[in-house]
């Protein structure tokens, strides 16, 4: 929820500013020599001012809406491994949920209340 | 069975070995009908491919028209295809005997007909590879089609109708076949023994396969008047002036069935010629045709004044503005095209003379199915561009070269499988022919049931 | 500024895919390449990602210098809207004004410095090299000529301009085609001062407009048109409602469209019009009159009705009615312009009208001196002329053009003249027919990418600031100049000191402010003014009579495309002509009586020839036109400006001649033959039928029957469900709708409604592009919408008032959109529900499920859905709408459909579905006004309103009960969400086709 | 000669030859005949080949009405059934307003009804008509058969073990059989 700050508050979580991986990892060097491998690549890129192409690892389809902040609002701030699972736990990040329609339906009915199925809540 | 009195020399042998003899290695004149029919075909899939590449723009639609050649196409199709079924199911019922000469031949016209009305629904779709979202399977989404849709409708008549009629086609043929295989020899034997699954005419086979064959019909039957009734809601339940009436079920399966007779008498005459079946198939069928054509027909026009009267009696300003436009608006010459071949044309059947001359009914044919193609083109076109409801919209459409491709496309698609049929099975019924046949018998004096 | 170019490619990244950036992953394409990302280096403190933010800037699309809201995502301007703060559009815009965003990623903005090499080609130059070559040339140039023409600069750009002219001995012009020398010469006639007074529409009773196309193109359209809506929309609760509107001119503009009476006078009788109005006030004391109006009498002796009227082209009684109905409404408003003011007795008409207005008392009540309007100090056409004959006599070494395009307003004399001067530098960042014949172009920022200011009238400051990176390697020319005349720092140092000599203490915090409201507002005094001496010495001449066999022509300026500016941006083309509704060409106004003389139709080509050019245009056949009289547009046949523009139809300034006019103006009315070549085009139109033939999608009520609606009458019921369905309504549609017992059905949920106004809709079609701009609907071009495949989800139904002969008086405009039915025909006949009904009212479209049957467009009775027949998004495809870089402004909130998929407004569901989150987070319910439609937003006559039906508090469900209030089709029970309110007519007995 | 069957048909049947004697027929009142000295004659189970169904066969023969019938009727409900739970359970599993309908919506419904009702009992009459051929072949076993059947000529197969062969063929033969065969 630091890096990715917006989540909380806009539809969109937001690809952390370099300024914000530096911010802490200018002290954190990680423990593991693969950890301080990456870890470098990050201090390199802030050395030469040149942002570090991330690989995007969750991409929903461009035509359905999913609003972070709303989420997390209900389902509350430590929420995120609902669907992104335990990243913190990760290696090097992966999907672990389908983020397919069914996926989401089934969900939205699982809680109590059931949350909508309205269409057009996620697809405009 | 009413037995028909024909010339002495027509006995059962006759008819089986007249009727086989159509299978025989195929002229040259066969193959460049064929030949014509897959260049056809060609260009349809050509057409399509530019459609599904570049989208449906390159087809003439034009704000509000958005429904035209392709849907006039598929009501079009779907009308050839309904004569077939009549012929072969509710003749069958009224047990009259002349039906048995021509029902085969109708039947797998049916059948090709449904084949390729069916095509058109999924290519005028805007995003054609998506056609299977109109079929109820279970999907990881879990959304199902909409039942309330007449198109969904559409999609359980035609496919009830085409798996029925492609049966009843099958079920007629088998004893048939069985009848060619016995004289068969070569491949086509083995073809033939494959596809006769065993018949031999025991009584236990005749037992339940004319049972069955009654019920099959006495289901078609239903069927066949409830397609097309179905396919004329996809315009009856619309709110456009012009499409939302009542008389359309009716008015449609007379159109249907009319159009189809057309087709019959336009593909027998040619195959009767080339097979030199006229004994079989005489002019006392295609005469019998005619009527069918003349009610029909007569129904059909019946229906075109009922639609203006209601349209000046009903009093709604849209109707009335609708059918005026239709009229004597720019689409006037399609109009009056359709009002003229068939309203007018069939009138001609009144006379005898007509009826039973081989090349006027020829002609006349083409014509009720040009007519025919023109009737769906201006309900659907005509009545879409005609200002429905809304003043400020209006189109002036136009088909395009796309339009007319596909639409050629479903000729040569047609042409081609009913080529093949007709070269690779018997396309007249031996064994329901000979029914109406005088049976050998030694003591001429015991006369039949 | 490292970071600009890494934002960029940030951007390019979220602009072509990504969740954010709906943009241009078209909804069912496959699954998403694997995408790279990549991020700030620093994030900007005040962006948060996949939220808007707006900063407040200053339109520069035309002078009237509308304040700006601009939505900001991602750092990419994706809309412009109006800022509610700045005092001139009160956060309202027009087409125009939003389309300023085309123009800053259009995709034929010049990207870099350009210089002219031995061969006539244009080769690349960095920008140090550029400024050290034009340095020399400047020195060369040194008091042989340097002449700096720029457009309508009342700005601190202007100022510098004109400082560092002096420096270099140079002279500046700046120069508007459709100038208004007329009126600074009648006002000077009249009460002696050459600036332009303010006019308030808003509480004028009685509004006569000589020929002002005020709701469109004069001075101030959008501050006028919020003015003029609320005198002249009918308000129950106004006494005074409502204020009648006559429009006197030749030719029925979309201001004309507006009027409750239209007096076709002869052209350039306008004036004498006036005169016979003033005096039947003076000599029937209809009004108390200012003392020193007296003088006026003697002049005003010989303009009795009786003996004009013939002249005129009108009856007497007409005139005596006019002229009572204006003075007794104790607050009539008369103004000159457009067409009226561009005759050669231009000056004197507006004399005419000035004088109407003084005997009425309305000088100093409704048309203010003082706060003057800046555009008035433009220099005249004459000044341009002067300028054109120096140029050609190589008096002018070096010219520098700004912001102004003459090579295209004046295509002979300009164009020829430009060849004679020594060297010529354009600032411009498109490759206009000035910049093409330039030796040097210097692209200038957008005015959405840099600093500046405009004073529109006197008191009111709007400030301009960056609201993006620049898109390319421009720069501003302000800049550019500071740093030829050898000055330090920026263009925004030169602005910021300006202010900060006037604003000394904590200047910080004040320009902070300013900025924030876009600018610094202010009152300026009114001046009273007096009849001038001479007043009484003006002679009043009539226009010539053109020569047999001459046809009158009149060249006005397109609404959107204006002088041609607006040609280079898709959505103006697109946008159909308020009155012609003719879209991407230009077009001739014939009178069908002409027409029928000359045995031409609709479509036919006429070759008009002047005197000074020929040209040739399709026929459109009207009767908003007078039978005399030919009327063609401008802002078609560039020969240059990009691929929107160039070689489009053809250019009507070819007709006008160069000269200017005795107040040194120039004359848009000119002599002409004009013949039938024969050829024949389908025009690009989207009119429908003309008549509305009672079909009830509009309805028209007479002011008296209007006043006398009391509240619970509902006239149009009977159109509601006629007798005859009443009963199946009742037993079965009814029994039905109660059955849904879902959502909105139960009332557990909201409806979402509109209200539209149709006494306060103009058709001005603001509207219609704000929805192009917030839903990314895509521009199809004029091949395709020549086959009427347009996608305006928004269109605007212009119906003509017509009087008892049948000639029209005006028009109903009436913007057609989805009316979001509660038994929607298009529904249940969609296969796959793609087309529904959302619990909150709305008919869904849910894009990625439609498979494109169309079915629901061909039961939809308003015929508001629309269908993509080609993939417009895609990348260098034969139709792509959004070539790069347009592709930035797509709302990354809304869907780009893809092709064979069907679309329709869903009422801004993306705004709302936005205010119902932003509502959750706060723990709260959605208000009333929390959610805005584009429309509604923009809609300079504010005629839109959005809301909760099932509120009983809202706003749009007290209009729904309005007794004017009826639903379009509504004896089809489809319960549309859109209630519109009866246009009311000045007139008691209205009829529309 | 016995007809070869093709093949999925053998694996089906593969019944070993039945003995017995064909008559081959020319006339369709020698084989009516024929019938009704066999049935006097107390044989049951032969087996009449003609090329077309006559009722004087049938007549003669004496057989009660195929039970196809009941196929028909009972795919005709199943498939009504089918159609009703299809329209309305799917339509119920996510519920969807459309131009203000009910959800469940009967009179749309009945059109799938219909047409699922003729579908299925078009299908399993087809089926009827297999099944119970296929039974009687079974029962009958591989027999004999001539091509001519199926053009102009009527037979009738009895089966009977060396016993009985020679009666049968006599009794063939006074009934007017142009060839008796025995296999």
């Amino acid at each position: 929820m630091y890096c990715h700050y917006s989540a909380a508050v806009s539809s969109e979580p937001g690809i952390p500013a370099l300024q914000t991986c530096i911010g802490c990892h200018q002290l954190i060097g990680g423990s593991t020599p693969s950890h301080q491998a990456e870890i470098k690549k990050v201090r390199d890129a802030w050395r030469e001012r040149k942002p570090p192409e991330w690989v995007r690892v969750h991409a929903l389809p461009g035509f359905v809406r999913f609003p972070h902040m709303r989420h997390i609002k209900a389902l509350g701030a430590q929420s995120c491994a609902t669907c992104h699972g335990e990243v913190q736990r990760m290696p090097q990040v992966t999907q672990v949920s389908t983020l397919r329609m069914g996926w989401c339906v089934r969900c939205h009915l699982a809680q109590t209340p059931p949350v909508t199925r309205d269409c057009s809540v996620c697809h405009y | 069975m009413a037995e028909q009195t024909s010339p002495v020399r027509v006995t059962y042998d006759y008819v089986t070995r007249t009727i086989a003899r159509t299978l025989g290695t195929p002229s040259r004149g066969y193959f460049l009908l064929l030949g014509a029919a897959v260049a056809l075909l060609g260009v349809g899939v050509i057409t399509l491919l530019f459609l599904l590449r570049y989208g449906l723009g390159l087809a003439g639609y034009s704000h509000p028209v958005y429904w035209a050649v392709f849907i006039t196409c598929f009501v079009f199709w779907v009308g050839i295809a309904h004569s077939g079924t009549l012929i072969s199911a509710i003749l069958f019922l009224f047990r009259s005997g002349w039906r048995t000469a021509v029902y085969r031949t109708a039947e797998a016209m049916t059948v090709f007909a449904v084949m390729t009305a069916g095509l058109f629904p999924l290519i005028h779709i805007g995003r054609q590879w998506y056609f299977y979202w109109l079929i109820p399977y279970p999907n990881e989404r879990g959304l199902w089609p909409n039942f309330k849709s007449p198109l969904i409708w559409d999609e359980f008549a035609i496919g009830t109708y085409f798996t029925v009629s492609t049966l009843f086609l099958i079920m007629g043929l088998i004893p048939d076949i069985a009848a060619v295989r016995d004289l068969a020899t070569g491949w086509r034997k083995k073809l033939y023994a494959l596809t006769s699954i065993g018949w031999t005419g025991s009584n236990e086979q005749w037992r339940h396969y004319t049972r069955g064959y009654l019920y099959l019909a006495a289901l078609a039957t239903p069927l066949v008047l409830s397609v097309h009734s179905v396919v004329s809601w996809d315009f009856a339940m619309a709110l456009v002036p012009g499409w939302h009436a009542t008389i359309f079920a009716p008015y449609f399966v007379a159109g249907a069935i009319y159009s189809g007779c057309g087709m019959v008498i336009t593909l027998l005459t040619p195959i009767r010629r080339l097979f030199g079946l006229e004994e079989i198939i005489t002019v006392k069928h295609f005469e019998n045709l005619a009527k069918l054509c003349l009610l029909t027909g007569s129904i059909v026009g019946y229906a075109y004044v009922c639609e203006y009267f209601i349209a000046w009696y009903g009093g709604n300003p849209n109707e009335r503005a609708a059918f005026w436009y239709r009229a004597f608006g720019p689409y006037w010459w399609a109009t009056w095209t359709m009002i003229i071949c068939n309203a007018f044309l069939p009138l001609l059947l009144w006379i005898k003379k007509v009826r039973t001359n081989i090349t006027a009914l020829f002609v006349i044919s083409i014509f009720v199915n040009i007519g025919m193609w023109f009737e769906r083109y201006v309900i659907i076109v005509v009545s879409l561009a005609g200002e429905p409801y809304e003043p400020w919209a209006n189109a002036v459409y136009n088909p395009t070269w796309a339009d007319w491709g596909i639409m050629a496309g479903s000729f040569g698609w047609f042409f081609m499988w009913f080529l093949l049929f007709v070269k690779n099975f018997p396309a007249v019924s031996i064994s329901e022919v000979k029914e109406v046949l005088a049976p050998p018998r030694s003591k001429a004096s015991k006369a039949h049931v | 500024m490292t970071e600009s170019v890494d934002r960029r490619r940030f951007l390019k990244v979220l602009g072509v895919t990504g969740a954010g950036a709906a943009a241009l992953s078209a909804c069912g394409i496959g699954p998403e390449p694997t995408e790279r990302l990549i991020p700030y280096l620093v994030q900007p403190e005040d962006q948060i990602p996949g939220t808007a933010t707006y900063y407040a800037t200053t339109c520069r699309e035309c002078a009237a210098g509308c304040g700006l809201r601009v939505r900001i995502r991602e750092g990419r301007a994706v809309k412009l809207e109006g800022n509610p703060d700045s005092p001139i559009n009160r956060g309202r815009l027009c087409a125009r004004g939003q389309a300023g965003l085309q123009g800053l990623y259009n995709p034929d903005r010049i990207q870099h410095p350009l210089v002219r090499n031995a061969n006539g080609t244009f080769d690349d130059i960095d920008w140090d090299g550029a400024i050290q070559r034009l340095a020399a040339k400047l020195r060369e140039a040194q008091g042989k000529g340097i002449v700096f023409l720029t457009g309508a600069e009342q700005s601190s750009f202007g100022d510098l301009v004109d400082e560092w002219m002096k420096q270099v001995g140079g002279r500046r012009l700046s120069y508007e085609p459709f100038g208004f020398e007329a009126l600074r010469a009648g006002n000077r006639m009249t009460f002696g001062t050459a600036s332009l007074p303010s006019y308030d529409f808003g509480n004028a009773k009685y509004l006569v407009s000589f020929g002002a196309d005020f709701l469109d193109t004069w001075l101030s359209p959008v501050e006028f048109q919020n003015g003029f809506s609320q005198a002249h929309a009918f308000d129950a609760g106004r006494p005074a409602s409502m204020a009648k509107f006559v429009f006197v001119g030749p030719r029925m503009s979309l201001t004309g469209m507006n009027a409750d009476e239209w007096v076709a006078a002869r052209p350039g009788t306008e004036g004498t019009l006036a005169l016979a109005m003033a005096q039947v006030i003076l000599s029937q004391h209809l009004a108390r009159v200012p003392a020193d109006a007296s003088r006026l009498v003697s002049v005003l002796g010989a303009y009795s009705p009786s003996a004009v009227a013939q002249a005129i082209g009108i009856d007497a009684d007409t005139i005596v009615r006019l002229a009572r109905e204006f003075a007794r409404s104790g607050g009539g408003l008369a103004v000159a312009g457009g067409m009226a003011t561009q005759y050669a007795n231009g000056a004197e008409i507006v004399a005419a009208v000035n004088i109407l207005n003084y005997v009425a008392g309305s000088v100093g009540s409704l048309i203010k001196f003082g706060a003057d309007l800046a555009i008035g100090s433009t220099n005249t056409f004459a000044d341009l002329t002067a300028l054109t004959s120096d140029m050609t006599n190589g008096r002018v070494a070096l010219l520098f053009v700004h912001g102004t395009n003459p090579a295209h307003t004046l295509p002979g004399a300009f164009q020829q003249a430009l060849g004679k001067v020594g060297y010529k530098v354009s600032f411009s960042s498109f490759m206009d027919e000035t910049a093409a014949a330039c030796d040097m172009i210097l692209p200038d920022h957008h005015a959405l990418e840099q600093w500046g200011d405009s004073r529109p009238r006197a008191g009111v400051t709007a400030l301009q600031q960056p609201v993006v990176q620049p898109v390319f390697d421009t720069r501003p020319s302000g800049d550019v100049i500071l740093k030829l005349s050898g000055k330090t720092g920026t263009f925004q140092d030169y602005l910021q000191g300006k202010w900060r000599t006037r604003h000394p203490k904590d200047f910080d915090q004040y320009w902070f402010d300013s900025l924030e409201k876009g600018g610094i507002y202010g009152e300026a005094p009114t001046r009273t003014v007096r009849l001038a001496e001479g007043v009484a010495k003006i002679g009043f001449g009539a226009l010539a009579a053109p020569a047999v066999p001459d046809q009158q022509v009149i060249v006005f300026p397109h609404p959107a495309l204006h002088d041609g500016r607006g040609a280079n941006k898709p959505w103006l083309q697109e946008l159909p002509d308020p009155v012609s509704k003719i879209a991407w060409h230009s077009w001739v106004e014939v009178h069908p009586d002409t027409a029928a003389k000359w045995g031409l139709a609709t479509g036919d080509f006429l070759l008009l020839k002047s005197s000074f050019g020929a040209q040739k245009f399709p026929a459109w056949i009207t009767r908003s036109v007078r039978p005399d009289v030919l009327a063609v547009p401008t802002g078609q046949g560039h020969t240059a400006y990009g691929r929107y523009a160039k070689d489009r139809s053809a250019n009507a300034f070819e007709l006008l001649g160069g000269e200017a006019t005795t107040y040194g103006g120039r004359s848009f009315i000119v002599g002409a033959t004009a013949t039938k070549t024969g050829e024949h085009r389908r025009i690009v139109t989207t009119e429908g039928s003309p008549r509305e033939r009672g079909r009830g999608t509009v309805e028209v009520l007479g002011l008296a029957r209007a006043k006398a609606l009391h509240p619970g009458e509902a006239p149009f019921h009977h159109e509601e469900t006629p007798e005859y369905a009443s009963d199946a309504v009742a037993w079965w549609a009814e029994r039905q709708h109660e059955q849904a017992e879902i959502g909105n059905y139960k009332g557990e949920q909201p409806r979402w409604g509109l209200a539209i106004d149709l006494s306060k809709c103009t058709g001005c079609a603001a509207c219609v592009t704000a929805c192009y701009a917030e839903n990314n609907i895509a521009t199809v071009g004029e091949e395709l919408m020549q086959r009427g495949r347009e996608m305006s989800w928004m269109r605007l139904e212009r119906y003509w008032l017509t009087d008892e002969h049948g000639e029209p008086q005006g028009a109903v405009n009436s913007p057609m959109l989805c009316q979001q039915c509660g038994n929607a025909p298009c529904e249940p006949v969609c296969p796959v529900y793609a087309a529904y009904h959302t619990p909150d009212g709305l008919n869904g479209q849910v894009y990625n499920r439609c498979v494109g049957t169309r079915y629901c467009s061909n039961n939809c009775p308003y015929k508001v859905r629309y269908f993509n027949w080609y993939n417009y998004a895609e990348r260098g495809g034969q139709y792509e709408a959004f070539p790069e870089p347009l592709s930035m402004l797509l709302n990354p909130d809304v869907t780009v459909r893809e092709k064979g998929v069907m679309e329709k407004c869903t009422f801004c569901v993306q705004r709302i579905r936005g205010a119902q989150n932003q509502a959750r987070l706060e723990n709260r319910a959605v208000k009333d006004g929390d959610i805005v439609t584009a429309c509604q937003q923009t809609c300079p006559s504010e005629a839109i309103i959005f809301g909760d039906l099932n509120d009983k508090r809202s706003q749009v469900y007290e209009l729904a009960g309005n007794p004017r209030g009826y639903h379009v089709l509504a004896g089809l029970n489809t319960k549309p969400a859109i209630t519109y309110l009866a246009r009311v007519v000045a007139q008691d007995t209205p009829s529309h086709g | 000669m016995a007809l070869t069957l093709p093949k999925p048909l053998i694996d089906l049947l593969n019944a070993p030859p039945t003995p017995g004697v064909l008559g081959v027929f020319s006339q369709l009142d020698g084989t009516t005949d024929a019938i009704k000295k066999l049935r006097a004659a107390g044989h049951t189970d032969f087996t009449v080949y003609s090329p077309i169904p006559r009722h004087e066969i049938e007549g003669a023969l004496g057989q009660a009405v195929s039970p196809v019938r009941m196929f028909t009727l009972v795919g005709g409900i199943a498939g009504c059934s089918v159609g009703a739970w299809l329209t309305l359970w799917m339509s119920a599993d996510w519920p969807i307003v459309v131009g203000g309908k009910p959800v469940g919506s009967i009179p749309p419904y009945v059109v799938i009804m219909f047409e699922m009702t003729i579908l299925f009992g078009a299908l399993s009459t087809i089926l009827g008509i297999l099944f119970n051929t296929l039974f009687a072949a079974r029962r009958a076993g591989t027999i004999l058969y001539d091509p001519r059947f199926t053009n102009d000529r009527f037979g009738i197969f009895v089966p009977a073990g060396a016993d009985k062969v020679a009666k049968a063929e006599s009794l063939l033969r006074d009934a007017g059989a142009e060839e008796v065969r025995r296999g």
